[in-house]
């Protein structure tokens, strides 16, 4: 059983207090937890909205259809109330003129005047929220008390039960388990990801929808040691962070398309310095500054050539919170071992939602250095670039060891990082890098699949499509069509043997994409030579829905 | 004292033969023998240009990255490892033109690095564009009908900053160039050196005579380089008046280390021990 | 004088009620149609963050370009026709932070450009990060144990690479605005005003209350704004000790039009006539 | 009938001057010319060389072996000697030791001592080799006169004749026309089509090998009222030009890879605007710094998607420097007609090159802006981004009609150009700027085809790989193999039609690109689901030449 609840407003009227505290009451009380957010480029008005669906089962991605709507202002229901169920109900304030027959208006300005806090009206909500789903008020007093300051806890409090007092029961659910999850988003998965991995630096420049990855980990760098640096511009982020990479330090940053575009330079200089470097990619609706608070998947093309010249790198896209977590740490590890570029991939609407998700097992986590000791060096002078077998060279930390300095170079060099013209070398510095790709192909991870066995028709997407994918092959599978999804995290080298298994068979196969083009179904071809039949692109902004896809499929598809 | 020589390495020059990099180098070894520095214990840094190739003819830690970002890494790698002397040698093209940003927001920042200009008032390694401190009208490779920028003053613009030590050295005066370089590398902050250096090729207004004739040293005697006010105005000194050589401003403040108190307190980041269960407790914040 | 709602659109203005920007944005108005500007005569342009949103609110020709790269495009549709009035809109962390390079380099090329900086010493947009002119120390939504970089002055980083109008302004203080962004506007060459603007959003130490306290307007009658290093030091004059207000700096120079002298000669360059036959003796020289 | 010949020595001691002089008199004699450049990134010292190929009938490509090596150092025969053939002639003073046997050791120093100019031992050199091929001293004078300021233009000649005097005549040539030719570099031919075709305004920052695009347009700027601005960076270079453009006039802008992706933040802001663009990259090879002053076709897959978001673009690559002449006027055009961004791709090879090639037909340039005029805005408010059938929005220059603003946004915006977020206009909008792509498929050129009607094996190269691939090509046929090659100059949208035709019934599909990992191939797979046979690739620097092609496309391949 799940119920979804809109609250929504303009920005700054606290819809962000509310959403945090249901979603952190019914964590509590055992529910599972899906939430993600749309608000618009601004800091006070418009109209913004966070969807909270929760339920007995395993949520996976965001739905349309609403159970109840808290609004704090009328747009909220001008723009929302189509999406109400037939039992729907409509939370707001008695001085909302709605003409809407299921609606709760609560005093809710005057329960915040009652307890002398007007910043308190959210909180009624949250009260009369958990009461129409006929929620006890059992461990909800300590959600207050850790989110709040030690007075505005009480009032808030105060307002939440005379918010509770005054509504009805709607909906009857109860939670099976107790709470044992975490309840985390895409952005703050990755810094915990990279907290678990060992990250020391983190150089960044704000940017939506990256900014948070940079939050989390800026508010524990005191408790952690490590340096998380906000620097002038995208291209010191970069280029500090190969710096500190070049010192010895497992160095990361983070940034949105167009801060991104600003690294191309520097992505190409890790790939002639060979410095593990890992770099996230936050995407949102482009071209140039687009639609900064939404959401889109179309710098995946971008990303798999960015740069001048030739090297190796790794393309992943994350899915979910956990794959976020694990994957970020997988990433730091591998970007040292093969002294390569790993690019991440996520965006705005992963970054943003929030999910309960089994607490992650730090024990899986390990941190691999792969550096070279004195002893591995051979001959008298130290050779950064010694050619070797599997191309990877042995990597010292510059101060370490007496009498063995460590040359990095843009230009094309020799094997002690001296710049050097000749073919002869040229060619072989080429062929050495260049044969990480053989070794990056044997790290790459197949991608899940959800479905019957046989799939007549086989779905293709990738990163955060994965909620939305995983539940449209629910739906469909209750319908009984014969259908399966194959969501790709690790993209480059991309991992074609599922591909090819499902793709030998199936008689369609559908691209689902947040973007214009296509760009999965592009790689696939580039790589593969297998075409998709038709696809399911979506470039609004808006992430598409489970819903939404099955009836696109039927439309456009079937 | 070390031998310098310690820093010498075999590989050859590519700069022009009479080219005034030609003293910065030796002064660079023997500042950094003079110091104790061992090469292991130093990185050099740089972008791209004729004086960006330093790293590559120094027997030290060298990190020759792109054109205009030498000062980004410089502090990447200081930050990641405080036991580092990290000097910067890069070009005016490359520190006042591509990487002007860094330039301003690196003396914001005081992480405690030195960065030395080699500054020849023109692109060498492009074959004889203006830069940023090319003269207004004066004819090159490019500006057929002579240069339709104002030049900067990179000392004033340092002081309006805040830079804490900012000085003026000659190539051609490889004593005093030692003892600045020396100096910057001993000052606890971001150490700015603007280095006049003649190039022969492409330089035909600013030679090593036009500076000889020109260049003086500040007389320390009656020039107090604490007055930042007074330095900005010794700094837009130039040309046919003298252009004077010396630290023209020097300030103790607190440096990017002072300010990351952790990183002052504790061992080098590259040090820092850390365990992937040290982060199990962030759980707690999402539970 | 026009009718200053020729400027007005329509469309609704996302800043926070309170913004200090509600401030600027009339004040602009009100010069331009002081100074008998048409809207098509005008182009607004601007980079990113909640300043540069100014061109959405205004019934002139705009461009909203790129975070922190206002300066070039404003350059290049000045050189493309002199004959549009282009005044750049933006924050400080677009011009001083990203943008810190084309600042520094736009000054020195001179174009007859207007360069208003929203200057609210903070990031609007993204939610509050420190910017360039943050107080040293400052907590932020980025910063939670203070800003460890040390802010700028603009004006005395203006000043130091000899941009010939440097001047500061409150928008808490709307007709000295007006005048100053007149005089800006009809200055010849590079000028810069930067203007303080509460964020009642994320800047909670500079406040309306905290300029008001501080600024004073700089006497006309004893202060000489053509004294360079007078108006460096004025420009460093800041906090507890006073704000000064005007125009610390003005220096008649050439300007970019007067060094390209066809251009300031002949039409606008949108205006050159050309067909494809006039290159064509240009062949001679590859025969 | 050909001749090579090579002129090697150490950076400053005046190859330049010698090969300027040798290609000015062989072209006025009415020889076909055809000479390359390989230069260390050094201003003094190392070792550079310049191959000048002449002959009666046109050459379209370097070639390996030598019939003369002008040498003024030792290096010069150490590097080349084994390259010289049977009948090879070596020239250079006497003063340098050098064992080979059909040397011609002149006193070039002393001649040089004799005219009093020691600079002139070039043009000593010069006379000699004009002697060896047996060449009269008809039309020689005036390009000294030409060349030199007046009184080195005198001791210039009389070197050239002591030269002369002195030398043997080892070979017969005689050219059967009178000079009707240019004698043209790619980068100049770049320059000139960009005057032709009425550029106004060129903003860019020095980058090897570009630069010269920048200088051949500076050093007429004055001539023709145009703009050429050297900027503080890349960044700046490209932002400008897009103000430059919005305003009205021809903007254009130009580097190398590194340059080129400095500037990838911008290209996706000219995707947002929609503001005619012309965007030049002379690939160098990568990845980062490289090797400055060196060949590689290595940046298509990076400029194919280069930029955050999705947005139409057309990429071309210019095959030699008549090409360069006629496609960078095309694409003025195109980017102003299509409101596009039109990248073109060259190469150091190609940018240095110079050949005799019939001179510029102006008459086939047009300039063509398709502004809309005051009549043609509807409405009372001027819709910058107004929708159209095509896509293309009515566009007007600012400033010039009073009572109509033009307003560019680099966010997602309405019609007007004012910010939105809304979902339907998003829609709209990306689906408006993307129908462009169809447009631009029509006005895509087919790739040249050089070869047999029906091809056993077919070639397939790109941009500057056309010279050396059309030669290969000849080899071939006159051994009798049935082979063919397509070049392509225009690359994205790819055009498919001959490819198809002759891919159809080829057995063996073989690209040949000076890259690593076949980026021509990956395209041609992409986009048309064809997989070559095999490849053959170099990424040393030095471009390949058709002996090469032809000997390893036989030990490779057949
Ligand atoms: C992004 C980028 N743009 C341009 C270049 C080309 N480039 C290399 S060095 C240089 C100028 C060097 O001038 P300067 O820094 O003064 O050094 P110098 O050679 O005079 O010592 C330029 C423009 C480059 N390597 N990278
Ligand atoms: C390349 C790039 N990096 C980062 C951003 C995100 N961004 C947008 S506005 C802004 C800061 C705005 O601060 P300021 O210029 O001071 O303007 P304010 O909002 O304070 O008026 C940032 C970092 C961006 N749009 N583009
Ligand atoms: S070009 Fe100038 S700066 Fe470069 S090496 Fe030669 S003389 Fe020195
Ligand atoms: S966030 Fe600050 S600068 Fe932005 S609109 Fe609100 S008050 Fe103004
Ligand atoms: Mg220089
Ligand atoms: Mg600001």
């Amino acid at each position: 059983m799940k119920y979804n609840v809109l609250i929504g407003g303009a920005a700054g009227l606290g819809i962000d207090t509310i959403s945090i505290l249901v979603e952190k009451i019914l964590k509590r009380k055992g529910f599972f937890i899906y939430s993600n957010k749309d608000y618009m480029s601004r800091v006070r008005g418009g109209h913004n909205f966070i969807q909270v669906r929760f339920g007995t089962e395993p949520i996976y991605s965001h739905w349309p259809e609403l159970d109840v709507i808290i609004a704090l202002d009328k747009e909220t229901v001008e723009f929302h109330a189509e999406r109400l169920c037939a039992a729907g109900v409509i939370i707001c304030d008695e001085s909302l003129k709605i003409e809407y027959s299921r609606t709760v208006k609560a005093p809710l300005a005057q329960m915040a005047a009652e307890v002398k806090n007007p910043r308190a009206l959210g909180s009624a909500a949250a009260g009369a929220l958990l009461k129409i789903f006929g929620q006890n008020l059992e461990l909800v007093k300590e959600v207050f008390i850790e989110k709040f300051e030690r007075e505005t806890a009480e009032s808030n409090y105060h307002a939440f039960q005379l918010g509770y007092e005054y509504a009805p029961k709607y909906f009857e659910i109860s939670a099976a388990n107790k709470d044992s999850h975490i309840l985390i988003n895409g952005n703050a998965a990755i810094a915990m990801g990279a907290l678990a991995g060992g990250v020391s630096f983190y150089a960044s420049y704000p940017m939506t929808p990256a900014t948070s990855i940079m939050t989390q980990l800026s508010m524990r760098q005191d408790d952690t040691g490590i340096v998380v640096e906000q620097v002038e511009d995208e291209i010191s982020a970069i280029n500090m962070a190969l710096g500190a990479s070049y010192a010895g330090v497992r160095a990361m940053t983070g940034t949105s398309g167009g801060g991104f575009a600003l690294m191309v330079e520097a992505l190409s200089l890790q790939g002639a310095m060979e410095l593990p470097l890992v770099v996230v990619n936050s995407q949102r609706p482009g071209p140039s500054t687009g639609i900064a608070t939404r959401t889109e998947q179309s710098d995946l093309d971008f990303v798999l050539t960015a740069g001048h010249g030739e090297f190796p790198r790794m393309v992943l896209a994350v899915r979910n919170p956990e794959d976020a977590f694990y994957q970020t740490a997988r990433a730091l590890n591998i970007a040292d071992q093969y002294q390569v570029l790993v690019i991440i991939l996520t965006d705005q609407y992963l970054a943003d939602a929030a999910q309960t998700i089994e607490p992650f097992d730090y024990s899986r986590i390990s941190i691999d250095r792969y550096f070279a000791e004195a002893k591995d060096i051979q001959g008298e002078r130290y050779k950064r670039y010694m050619p070797t077998e599997s191309g990877v060279s042995p990597r010292i930390i510059p101060g370490k060891i007496a009498g063995a300095v460590v040359l990095s170079d843009s230009h094309e060099h020799n094997e002690y990082g001296h710049i050097s013209e000749s073919a002869e070398i040229r060619t072989a510095m080429m062929n050495k890098r260049m044969k990480k790709l053989e070794l990056l192909a044997q790290e790459i991870q197949e991608p899940e699949y959800f479905g019957v066995e046989k799939p007549d028709m086989l779905l293709l997407g990738w990163g955060s499509m994965q909620g939305p994918m995983r539940e449209a092959v629910e739906l469909l599978m209750q319908e009984g069509k014969p259908v399966g999804a194959l969501v790709f995290g690790d993209l480059y080298p991309l991992p074609t043997k599922l591909l090819k298994k499902y793709a030998g068979t199936a008689k369609k196969l559908i691209n689902i994409e947040q973007n214009f083009t296509g760009q999965l179904a592009k790689l696939i071809r580039q790589e593969t030579g297998i075409f998709m039949n038709d696809s399911i692109l979506n470039y609004n902004g808006r992430q598409l829905d489970s819903y939404t896809i099955c009836s696109r499929l039927k439309k456009e598809v079937l | 004292m070390l031998d310098p020589r310690i820093y010498d390495v075999k590989d050859e020059i590519s700069w022009c033969p009479g080219c005034g990099n030609y003293n910065i180098l030796p002064s660079l070894k023997q500042a950094l023998a003079e110091l104790e520095l061992q090469p292991h214990q130093v990185v050099i840094v740089s972008g791209i240009g004729q004086a960006a190739k330093t790293p590559h003819y120094m027997n030290a830690n060298g990190f020759n990255g792109l054109h205009g970002r030498a000062v980004p890494p410089a502090q990447g790698m200081k930050i990641a490892n405080k036991n580092l002397k990290v000097i910067i040698h890069s070009g005016d093209g490359d520190s006042y033109g591509e990487g002007g940003n860094h330039l301003l927001h690196g003396i914001r920042r005081n992480v405690d690095i030195t960065h030395i200009v080699h500054n020849n008032q023109i692109y060498g390694l492009t074959k004889g564009q203006a830069s940023p401190t090319t003269a207004l009208g004066q004819k090159t490779t490019m500006q057929f009908d002579g240069n339709t920028s104002d030049p900067i003053s990179p000392l004033a613009l340092a002081v309006s900053i805040g830079c804490g030590f900012v000085a003026r050295a000659f190539s051609g005066d490889k004593e005093h160039l030692v003892e600045i370089m020396k100096e910057a590398i001993n000052y606890k902050g971001y150490a700015l050196i603007d280095v006049l250096q003649p190039c022969i090729a492409f330089n035909k207004v600013n030679t090593f005579k036009w500076y000889k004739d020109r260049v003086y040293k500040i007389d320390d005697t009656s020039y107090d380089n604490s007055d930042r006010v007074a330095a900005f105005q010794k700094a837009l000194e130039w040309g046919d008046n003298g252009i004077p050589l010396g630290v023209l401003y020097r300030q103790e403040k607190s440096t990017y280390f002072d300010r990351v108190s952790y990183l002052e307190e504790g061992p080098a980041l590259v040090d820092r021990i850390w365990q992937p269960k040290d982060a199990e407790r962030f759980m707690e914040d999402f539970r």
